[in-house]
Parts: structure tokens; C-alpha cells; sequence
């Protein structure tokens, strides 16, 4: 990667809140105009992650470069440059258009205003005249969560943190929004950090996406996660026994390492078993969803193994082939000693 | 009981046939407490800002620190500054004794604490997403303390108001440093003092009724202020 | 019942020491408790008119013969005197060291000297404006070189010190005042001596007309005491800087 | 419907913010004991309706009647027994084991009260000797989200009112909230009310589905609406341009309503188009995912017609005969005159 | 200057040589400040509660007067409550005249604008959701009140301090009301205010030292109850 392209390097940076680490990441590269999603489940230090990347916190070890220079809060280069979308969005108790006009303001930047503010409103899919003049607090959830997102679009940033910028939003908007982060990056040469559990969303939007996992990051995408407790099952082996009687086989960790990860491109998919090999593990479920990567083609399919929940990408071939639709029961494949531990 | 009735007439009566030493002690009260606030509000604010905003190691000692100094008695703050600006003291060359700039001064000390403990106790209630909200959208630290006082900008009222009523009425500092001279320094709370010992007792409630009056209008042209 | 005796009284006797001095003799003597609450005197007369009080210890003659004659008060008793003197600085700017009291006056209204007055109506400023109407001189009130402080005799005194200004006092206040001073009193005493300046403290008991549940008899009886030789032999020995501050006079 | 068994019967309903009616509401009855999925779009009133089944909120005209009775707020009968969750979870300035006991506090019911939120942590999946001394800042959305359901299950209540419980939850977390949503019903005879944009997770716990547009209700489910601007298109027929040049052709509505409804059943899903009948509509789009209805075994399937997006139920032998899988370019058909104007 | 070392002294002089009259003056001042504090932070908070939580039709209004009862003077208050207690008023046959009682029946009066005034605008900050949060729990109307204040804690102690600081330091009330009797109703301020008349600076000095030490005490052992 070009130094130049980086907006972001972070280097040995770990977090702590109080005695607990909750953000331990060695080296993270993020390209400038690109859009890299976030997915992680709650408590996993997304908020925390995009928290350091604004700026608005400093890491307690370690350090941010951007643009290839260290940084840190209220320096002049970050302040107007790098934006966030906190997961509460807080309004300013004045009405929607000032809150939405309030970056510019600070930024002394008062030309064509009323039109900024409008087209911004547009952008969210919220109308002018109907919501301009409604106080902070005259809005449903939904429509909260949009102004602040237009408060954030209107300053056309270099950098975008957008922490669950859909997460009460319905589904138009989710897509107004979704359509408003591309140009973004398009028209003036964003880049987009933006953490959701909206995955069939996220997949549809980030050219990439990071897997955070108790402050770990991993760089291959959405990762099937399998948690504590485990039993031994032999010498080699240990074992994850599913309520209904099923068992994942997994090759022992090293001591230290407690949860295991099974890459999505170890997973095959299959509508019967095999002999049992004794390392392969077989696991019979159904398929839950299947949402289209729209980027690439290729089908995202949540596969439910009793209370787990497996993500595959599915081509559409395989689909047609093993005639493949939510609720079909299914076969999960992948050998024992295909995972990582972390 | 009878005074009371009697100083409401004499209140009246008093503003109205524009009696000289009442309309000269409303003035020099409007005058030293106006003063004093504006001193007292541009200092406290941004002082109860920065206690209430930031977590700093001895923020709780200092907290206790200024709640101790809203206990300061007037007469004491009147002392104080007696001693710097009388003629033997450190500033006498200033000639601020039996002035309204010395008593503007120490009303100010008086005025400070409570616009700063209460800022401070305001500010710190504001949620961390504001915090967090402005730093996202680029506000520089100006644009943090401006903004921060207008989110809680009720409580900021409530805070001056509450110094303004303290100023208003404080009599030991006005008595001691500007020494209740007829016509210069008595403002109408010495001037209540001066008549209650003189067993004029509806006077001192007339020039009572006065002064509320006086704090009536002022509170009645900010209440537009206030929410809904 | 036997609440003890509540009496108000005017500033100077309590400023100067004197009640606290004299007071546990009494209470020894009788076994009476006394309180006392030391105000101006117009306030003073206003308790007892309002019947809050049992006893009265003030000094304006004038303001208390009216006050028996308007059916508040009942006996007046003269107990002892000190007397006023009008003070200034050292270098007297206006000359009236030595002078009588109305020259003195006009000499400092035609200097224009700073004058302070209490200008609250207490028995020494009474006795103050009877001073200037003697002298033939319309009473000053807005003037700038006149200055009323509306305090009592020590913050008075001490206007006029900051002020290097000319003022009447007590006697009793004056001393004090010099006493605080270590003896290097700025302010010195230029004019003095004259029968007018007398100034007479009474012992007046309440009407019980007036104020039926006030206790008259033991009013009565600190009044006896307090013109008792006893007592006005404790008077007399009460002393600052070695000097007396009231001159008992009972009859 | 037996009145015994309703839970709430709304009359009349209709609330006001100001001069503007954001519910209308002529009649609604709910169940005892069901689990209805409220849907709309942002601003349509979910969380309106909410409150006032909640009794935390009068409504401008109309009266709730629950248990056949007419209620108001802090009447006794309501207080103890209907809980809300509300949109923005509000936790007290306490650490989260008070904030969860809460409830259990004012009842005067303390017996067990250790126990019991350990359980009530356990059911939202927060591990109580981690969670349970933090104070109400020192978590993540997600985790504060949970806290506050499990503030709300601890309290057994008759009626469980939830206005977007897994708007900022991870998809584990999300589950967990089902199963306890059904939990409580099943165990206690709860009726619950939940507010949700996840339709397929809605779906998955609702027994019916209630659309909200605009303050008024559907007991239909999920709707597919139009919404204006529309153009004159012939005597008949008005027209909703898309931007890529294809047209929705609709029969025109009485004056006064200008949004269109086209009911899913009214919808059919081809892989070719017809020859033009003129009032068909033959719509051009792809599927962009497919969800399991747990309960019925049909495939909920969301078509994106350019900007739109369509919701079909679709059986498995539909799927299969078609080969669809998302991705898949698709023709949606519909007669002109299969709409209801509201 | 040299009177304020010398007050330095001379305070612990005072507090150390266990000199009576200062001890019944402490002992004076905590007693009827603490009755003052309990009623009128009982009184205060509710009412405070009330003002800041509900919305009704004439809360500016209501707001305005309660700003204007800030500025109350205290001989103002002196006079108007000796005037139902003076033997000839209403209260008479209570003797509460020149008793401790008086004093904090006066105080309590000064006390409860400043704890609700303060109280309300702190209520009124608080958010929405958390209302609509305790109905949906279950929470009856004590229990909105109770928690309610206790959510905005802060606020209220700056109400309690603020209030605190105008009782301890207050001298018209106890003046008029306690006739500042020596070893019952002297006040520390009342005895500042004698000692100041009689020039006596070094003493004023000293006691009110000895009164800000009480008030940092006081707030000392308060401080616990803060944030952080
Ligand atoms: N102020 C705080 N003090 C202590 N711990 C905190 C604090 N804020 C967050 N945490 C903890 O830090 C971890 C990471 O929190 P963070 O908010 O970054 O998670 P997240 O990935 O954004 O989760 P979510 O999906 O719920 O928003 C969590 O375990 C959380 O409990
Ligand atoms: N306090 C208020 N004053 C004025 N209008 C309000 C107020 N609260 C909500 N509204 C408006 O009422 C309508 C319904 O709001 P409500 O919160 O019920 O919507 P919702 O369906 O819950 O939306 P969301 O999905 O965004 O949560 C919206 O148009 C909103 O703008
Ligand atoms: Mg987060
Ligand atoms: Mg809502």
C-alpha cells in the first residue's frame, strides 16, 4: 500500500477503560476513499474504535497517524476534516435546521446556508419545510437519527465515522443513507468507517470489512465466531456441545486463546453427509436468510445450527445447483482442524 | 402588623412624589449590582465551565473549596476589602473606599462563587454524548464552552438569578466598604437597615417592597428567557 | 412566669463594655436573669412601645419625655451621663480647636470640611442636629462636604478618619475608639466642655398600661439598682485607657 | 373475538403533537396473551401508539379500554402490571443491578432480588459478575440496550410493550430477546407490542402484524406502499415514475388519499412479461433477499424495483420452480386496479 | 491589612481558649441553620419538584415570583416575621421572639426560594425519556419525585450549598428577629456585625473565619456525596 493513499495507520494502540482492555489492536491500515465496514457484536469496541479514529479520545497506548502524521485531539488538521456519527446522536436543544447548520456555523462557513441545510434534509429523506423548524425534540427515533446524520453530511468531511448510522431507520432511509455515504466517497473523496449489525447493509455499502472481536480485529470479514465453554473430547481434540446434541469437533488451542474462529471459505455447504471422518465436522441446520452482496454477486446465507448462527457466501450456482432457499434443511462441513483460535 | 400594611402605602408613596434619597439608593443599587453581575457572570461562567467540564485531580477539593466560599459572610468579604482599599492599605492610592467601584468589587467576590458553584454544578450534568457530539463536529474549545452554557442555559439563568438576589440584598458589604453616605453610597438595602434600627419599621418595609420591585421588573424582562 | 428581664438598649453602652461589665452584678445581686438587645435607639423605643421588651436603657431626653407623655413608657430614671465631643484631625484644617461649639460649627460649614453624622436618628444625632440649629445654620443634607453614614458611632468615627473629616461623638465611643488605636488615634478630640454636649442616659420602665404582660415590677427593680450606690459606684470604676467612660448621676 | 380476551381495545383514538395528527385510530384490539409486530417508517406513529398503550401518554381524543376497562396514566390497575421499553433505553445514575431491580423496588418486592436479576442479565446474555457493578455509563449501546430489557422482563409484567428492542443489538443478542419475548408469553401469558425495522427478526416473533403509515393502522401486515408524487397517465390510470423510465400504473384514488397500497397477495412473481394488458403493471427488478418466517415456512422476499422495494411472501416450490435466489432478475406483476388508497 | 493577621490569630485564639461567647455563638449559628437547611430543603424540594417537572399554565409566571423571593432582603423578612411574632402581632402568645425558633422560622423563609428555584431548574433539565422511562416501570407519583432527585443529585447539593451559604452568612433575620442576645440569640454574623460596629475589626475578622471554617466543614463532609 502507497503511504500516501493511508488516511488512517494505527500502530500498537490499546485501550483501556479502567482496568480492562477493550481495544488491542497491533497495526490497521485504512485507504483513503474507501469505505470499510465495522461488525463486531456489542461490547466489542467498535464505538471505542471509531471514538479514537475521530479523534475525540486518546488511545491509551500507542498512535494514530493520519494522512501519515501523528495526531491528536483539537489539532487544527483533525477538527474540521474528520467527522462522527455517535451511536446516541445527541441534538443540540435548538431546532433541526441549526442543528444541522451548526458544523458550518463553527466553521464560519455561512454561504448559501438555507440551502445546504436543505439539501442535506433531502439527502436523509426528511422535507424542509415540514422538519427545519421542529425543535430537537419534536422528532421520532427515526427521524432524530437522520438529522444528525445530515448534520455530518453537510460537512462534507474527509473522513466519515458513522457508528450504527441506520439502526432505528427504516428501510427507505437505510437505503437514502446507504446512497448518501457512496457519493460521499464518490463526489469529494470520503472515507468511510462505518460500524452496523446490519450486515446484508453493511455488505451492500464497505468495499471491506473488519471483524472486531473483544477489541481484536481481524481483517478477512464477518468470521464465524465459536465461544466458550468447550469440554475435552480427546487427546487432540475439544468440543462444543450444542444444546440439541450436536458437537463441534475443534483441533485444542493453545492454552492462553479461548475463542475459536472458523473462516467462512473453510465452510461448505452440502444437502447430505459423509462417512464421518472423525476431524470433519458435519452440522445439520437450516438456511435462515440469504441477502445479495450486491458489489460482488455472491449471496450471503445465514445458516441457523440450533442456536448458532454460521454466515457462507454462496454463489449463485451453488444455489441453483443444491436448489438452496431459506428454510431448507442443509449440512454444515468443515474440518476440526480448520480454525484459528484468538 | 400595622407597618406592614403602612409601608405598602409608603412604598407607593415613596416612588411616586419621587422622593430624592429613595430614587438616589434605587439608582446606586442598579448601578453596583448591574456591575457587579456583569463582573461576576464573565468570570463564572467560564470558571464553573471548566470545573464542571473537565475531570481534573483535585476537581472535588476545589468544588469544596468554592461551595465553602458561598459561605463567605458579607460583613467578613466587606472587612476584606476595607483592608485593601482603605486608606492604609495596599490599594488606597486607588481611592476606592466609600465608592460604588469598591462595592462593586466586593460584591463581585460575593457573586462569584455562587455563579461559578452552580455553572459548575450545571455543566457537569450535561451528557457526554454533547461532549462527544462537539468534538465530532469539528467545535473547537470556544465553541465548546459557548455551547455547552446554551444547552444548559436554564441552569445558567437559574445561577445568575440566584446571584443577582444575593447580590440585591447583601448589606454588609455596601455598609462596610461604602459606607451608607446619604445621597452617594446607601443603596436601598442599607438604607432598609438604617431605618429598621430606627424603629422606623414601615419605611424599612416600603423600601423592602422597593427593592423586590426592583427584582421583579429585572426578573420579569429575563423571563422571556425561560422555557415555554 | 420568671422569664428574666429583656431589655433593648442602644449601641454605645453595649459597643463600650459597659453591660457586660455591669450586668452579672445585677444578676448576682437579685438572682434576675437580663438580656439585652442593643439597637438604635428609635428601634429601641419601638420594642418597648411594641411591648417585646420589659426595660428600656436609652439616652435622648427629648424623644423620651414624649414617649411617657404618649403613654408608652411609665418611669424614667436618669442613671449616669457621659458627654459629646466633636473630633477631627490633628492639623484641623477649619480651626476650630478651642472654639465653641456653634463657632466651631459655622467654621467647618465655611471650610466646607468633611463633617460625618451618624444620620440615623439615634440620641447622638439628635443631639448633633439640635447642635447645628443652635448655631444658626439650616441643616446641611445634600452638601458633598456633609456626610451621613447612617451606622453607628464607631463606623461613624471611622468614615471620618478615612476621610479626614470632623465628627460629633460620645465621649464613651471616642475612648474606645482611641483604645483600638493603641492610643495613636488619628482623629483627636478639638472641641469639648460645653453644657449642651451633656449626654444623659435613663433607665425607663414600660407603661403596664400599655403593656400589661411586660414584667414592670422587675423592670422597676433593675431601675432601683441601677441608681443604686452599688451600682453607680461600679459605674464610676469602669474605665479604657485608664479613663472614665460615664459619670453616674442617679438623684 | 371474546371481550375476556382482549388485552386492550383502542376507540377512537386519535393523537395530536401540536396541530398535527400523527395517530388516527378507529378501532384496534389486541389479545391477550399475542405478540403483535408494529411496522411503519420512521415518523409513523409506532412510538406514539406505544405510550399510549402504555398509559404513560393521554391521547388527544378516544380512550383505551384494557381488560374492558377504561384506564388512565397511574391508575393502580396499570401501573404494576404494563411495562414499556422505550425507544431510547434511559438508564438511571445507578449502577446496572440497581437499574434492573428497579422495578422490583417499587413493588416493595425484594425476596430473591439477587437472583433474579442475575437471571434477568442472563436472559439478555450479560454475565452478571461483569455487568452488574458497572455504573449506567460504562457500557457499550448495545449491552445498555439490553440492561434496560432485562430491567423490563424482571418485572413479570402482564403486558410488555417494546419499541425497538434490537435496534443497536448484536444478532446472538437478538435472539436472546426473542426467545424471552417468548418466554414471557408462553410462561406468564404476557401480551407483548413490539416496534421493530428488522422485519424478518418481527416476523419471526409476532403472531400478527400491524403496519403503521401515517398514524393509521393495518392489520394486514406488511404493506407495499406507493407513495407520491403520481402523474396523470389517462382518464383512469395515474402513473408513479421511477428515475430508470418504468412506470407504475395505478387506478386513480378518491380525492382526498394520495398513498397507494398494494397488498402482497395482490403481487405475482414471473420470470417474463406478458403481453401488456395495459392495466398490468410488469415491473423489471431483482430479488435483494430472501428470510425464513419461522413459523409458516414461507420465504419473505424483498425484490428491489429500481429506488423501490417490494415484500413478498413466496412458498419453497415457488422458489424452487423459478430457481430464485437473490440476485436473480425477476418481474413483478400486479393489476392497476389491485390498489387501496389511503 | 495588619487587622486581617491579626483576625488570623486571634481566631484560634477564640476557638482554642474555649472563649464562651464564641462557642454559644457557633453553637447558636449551627443549630438554627440546620433547623432552617431541614425545613426548608423539606419544603423546597418538593415544591422545587413540582415547579420543574410539570408543565401548567402559569409556570413562568410562578417562576418570575420565585426569582423575585430570591431577592428578598433579609431585614425585609427580619421585619415582616417579628411583625407576626412582636408581642402585639398575630404569633405573639407564641413567644417567638428573640428565640432560635424566630431566627429559623426567618431563615427558613430566606432558604426555600433558593432550594426550589434551584431545585426546579435542575428538574426541568432533566430529559424526557427518563420520565417516560419511570412510568413505564411502574413508578408512582412518590416514587417520580424521589427518584427524579435523586437522577439530578448534583444539582440538588448545589441547591442545599448555595441555600446553606445564604443561611449561615445571613445577619438581618437573626438581627431582628434574635436581637443578637448574647449567649441565646448571638449569632457568629451577629456578632460580626457588633464587633465591626464597635471598630473591633480583628474580632469581625476572627469569626468569620471561625463561620467559613464551619461551612468548610460542613462542606467537607458533604463532599462524599459528589460525583467523581
Ligand atoms: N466508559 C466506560 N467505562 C468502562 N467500560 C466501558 C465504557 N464504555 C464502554 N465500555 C466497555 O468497553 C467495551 C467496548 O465498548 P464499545 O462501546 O466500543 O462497544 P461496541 O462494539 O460499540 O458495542 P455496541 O455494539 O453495543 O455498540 C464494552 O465491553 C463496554 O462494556
Ligand atoms: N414531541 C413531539 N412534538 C411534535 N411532533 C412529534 C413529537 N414527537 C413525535 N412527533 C412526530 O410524530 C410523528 C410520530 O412519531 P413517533 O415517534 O410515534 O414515530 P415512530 O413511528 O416511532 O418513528 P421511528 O421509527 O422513527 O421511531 C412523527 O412524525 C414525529 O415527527
Ligand atoms: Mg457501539
Ligand atoms: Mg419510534
Amino acid at each position: 500500500m502507497n503511504k500516501k493513499t493511508l488516511a488512517y495507520h494505527l500502530k500498537d494502540i490499546q485501550h483501556f477503560y479502567g482496568n480492562t482492555k477493550v481495544l488491542d489492536i497491533d497495526d490497521l491500515k485504512i485507504q483513503k476513499g474507501s469505505i470499510t465496514g465495522l461488525i463486531g457484536p456489542n461490547g466489542s469496541g467498535k464505538s471505542t474504535l471509531l471514538k479514537l479514529l475521530a479523534f475525540a479520545q486518546k488511545p491509551t497506548c500507542g498512535h494514530i497517524l493520519y494522512n501519515g502524521q501523528k495526531e491528536f485531539p483539537f489539532s487544527p488538521t483533525i477538527r474540521s476534516k474528520v467527522t462522527l456519527l455517535t451511536q446516541k446522536p445527541y441534538l443540540l436543544k435548538r431546532n433541526v435546521f441549526e442543528n444541522i447548520a451548526y458544523g458550518l456555523n463553527i466553521r464560519k462557513d455561512k454561504r448559501h446556508l438555507k440551502e445546504k441545510v436543505k439539501k442535506a434534509l433531502r439527502t436523509v429523506g426528511l422535507n424542509f419545510e415540514v422538519f427545519a423548524h421542529r425543535k430537537w425534540h419534536e422528532l421520532s427515533g427515526g427521524e432524530a437519527q437522520r438529522v444528525a446524520m445530515a448534520a455530518r453530511l453537510i460537512l462534507k468531511p474527509e473522513v466519515l465515522l458513522l457508528d450504527e448510522p441506520i439502526a432505528s431507520v427504516d428501510t427507505k432511509s437505510a437505503k437514502l443513507i446507504r446512497e448518501a455515504s457512496l457519493k460521499a466517497r464518490d463526489n469529494w473523496g470520503a472515507t468511510l468507517v462505518i460500524a452496523s449489525h446490519d450486515l446484508q447493509w453493511l455488505y451492500s455499502i464497505s468495499d471491506m470489512q473488519l471483524s472486531i472481536f473483544k477489541g481484536n480485529i481481524f481483517s478477512t470479514g464477518m468470521e464465524n465466531i465459536i465461544t466458550p465453554p468447550f469440554e475435552k473430547y480427546n487427546k487432540d481434540l475439544i468440543a462444543k456441545k450444542l444444546t440439541d446434541g450436536q458437537i463441534i469437533k475443534l483441533k485444542s488451542p493453545s492454552p492462553k486463546t479461548n475463542t475459536a474462529i472458523i473462516r467462512k471459505k473453510s465452510i461448505s455447504i452440502d444437502l447430505e453427509t459423509q462417512k464421518d471422518l472423525n476431524i470433519l465436522n458435519q452440522l445439520h441446520g437450516h438456511i435462515a436468510s440469504m441477502l445479495l452482496e450486491k458489489k460482488t454477486g455472491y449471496i450471503m446465507s445465514a445458516i441457523s445450527i440450533h442456536d448458532m448462527s454460521f454466515i457462507l457466501r454462496l454463489t449463485p450456482d451453488q444455489i441453483s445447483t443444491l436448489d438452496l432457499y431459506p428454510g431448507k434443511k442443509v449440512i454444515l462441513k468443515f474440518q476440526a482442524n480448520d480454525v484459528e483460535w484468538i | 402588623m400595622d407597618y406592614i400594611v403602612a409601608g405598602f402605602f409608603k412604598a407607593f408613596e415613596l416612588l411616586i412624589s419621587g422622593d430624592n434619597a429613595t430614587w438616589s439608593a434605587v439608582w446606586v443599587t442598579l448601578k453596583i449590582s448591574t456591575i457587579s453581575m456583569l463582573l461576576s457572570i464573565g468570570a463564572g461562567l467560564p470558571c464553573g465551565f471548566l470545573i464542571g467540564y473537565f475531570d481534573f485531580k483535585y476537581k472535588k477539593h476545589l468544588r469544596t473549596l468554592l461551595d465553602t466560599m458561598l459561605a463567605l459572610p458579607t460583613v467578613f468579604i466587606g472587612l476584606a476589602v476595607y483592608a485593601f482599599i482603605s486608606h492604609h492599605g495596599p490599594l488606597g492610592e486607588l481611592g476606592l473606599l466609600f465608592t460604588l467601584t469598591g462595592i462593586a468589587i466586593g460584591q463581585t467576590i460575593l457573586a462569584f462563587p455562587i455563579v461559578t458553584a452552580i455553572t459548575a454544578s450545571t455543566i457537569e450534568s450535561i451528557d457526554d454524548d454533547l461532549k462527544l457530539t462537539l468534538v465530532s463536529l469539528g467545535a473547537g474549545k470556544r465553541n465548546i464552552l459557548a455551547t455547552c452554557l446554551w444547552e444548559v442555559r436554564y441552569g445558567i439563568l437559574a445561577a445568575a438569578v440566584t446571584a443577582y438576589g444575593r447580590v440585591l440584598t447583601e448589606v454588609g458589604i455596601s455598609m462596610m466598604v461604602g459606607g451608607n453616605i446619604k445621597y452617594h453610597t446607601r443603596t436601598i438595602t442599607t438604607a432598609i437597615a438604617l431605618e429598621t434600627n430606627k424603629g422606623m419599621f414601615a419605611d424599612g418595609i416600603a423600601l423592602g417592597l422597593v427593592l423586590i420591585s426592583i427584582a421583579f421588573i429585572v426578573n420579569l424582562s429575563l423571563s422571556f428567557l425561560r422555557k415555554q | 412566669g420568671n422569664k428574666g428581664l429583656m431589655m433593648a438598649t442602644t449601641t454605645s453602652t453595649d459597643g463600650t463594655g459597659l453591660l457586660d461589665y455591669l450586668i452579672p452584678y445585677f444578676e448576682k445581686e437579685t438572682g434576675n436573669m437580663l438580656k439585652w438587645t442593643a439597637t438604635g435607639t428609635g428601634k429601641a423605643l419601638k420594642l418597648g412601645q411594641n411591648c417585646d421588651v420589659d426595660v428600656l436603657l436609652v439616652h435622648a431626653p427629648p424623644s423620651e419625655k414624649k414617649y411617657i407623655a404618649a403613654g408608652y413608657g411609665k418611669d424614667r430614671r436618669e442613671v449616669m451621663y457621659n458627654d459629646f465631643v466633636i473630633i477631627g484631625p490633628k492639623h484641623d484644617p477649619a480651626k476650630i480647636k478651642g472654639k465653641n461649639i456653634s463657632d466651631a460649627l459655622t467654621a467647618i460649614k465655611n471650610k466646607q470640611a468633611v463633617f460625618t453624622s451618624r444620620g440615623d436618628d439615634s440620641g447622638t444625632n439628635k443631639k448633633e442636629k439640635l447642635l447645628w440649629k443652635n448655631a444658626g445654620i439650616e441643616m446641611p443634607d445634600k452638601e458633598a462636604w456633609y456626610l451621613q453614614t447612617g451606622q453607628g458611632m464607631q463606623a461613624t468615627i471611622n468614615v471620618c478618619q478615612e476621610k479626614m473629616g470632623y465628627t460629633m461623638t460620645d465621649r464613651g465611643s471616642y475612648i474606645k475608639y482611641e483604645s483600638q488605636k493603641g492610643g495613636h488615634a488619628p482623629l483627636k478630640i478639638l472641641v469639648e466642655g460645653d453644657s449642651i454636649l451633656l449626654n444623659q442616659y435613663s433607665v425607663l420602665t414600660l407603661n403596664p398600661n400599655n403593656c400589661p404582660n411586660a414584667n414592670y415590677t422587675l423592670a422597676l427593680q433593675f431601675s432601683d439598682w441601677m441608681a443604686s450606690q452599688k451600682a453607680q459606684n461600679l459605674i464610676k470604676d469602669f474605665r479604657l485607657l485608664g479613663k472614665e467612660l460615664f459619670i453616674p448621676n442617679a438623684k
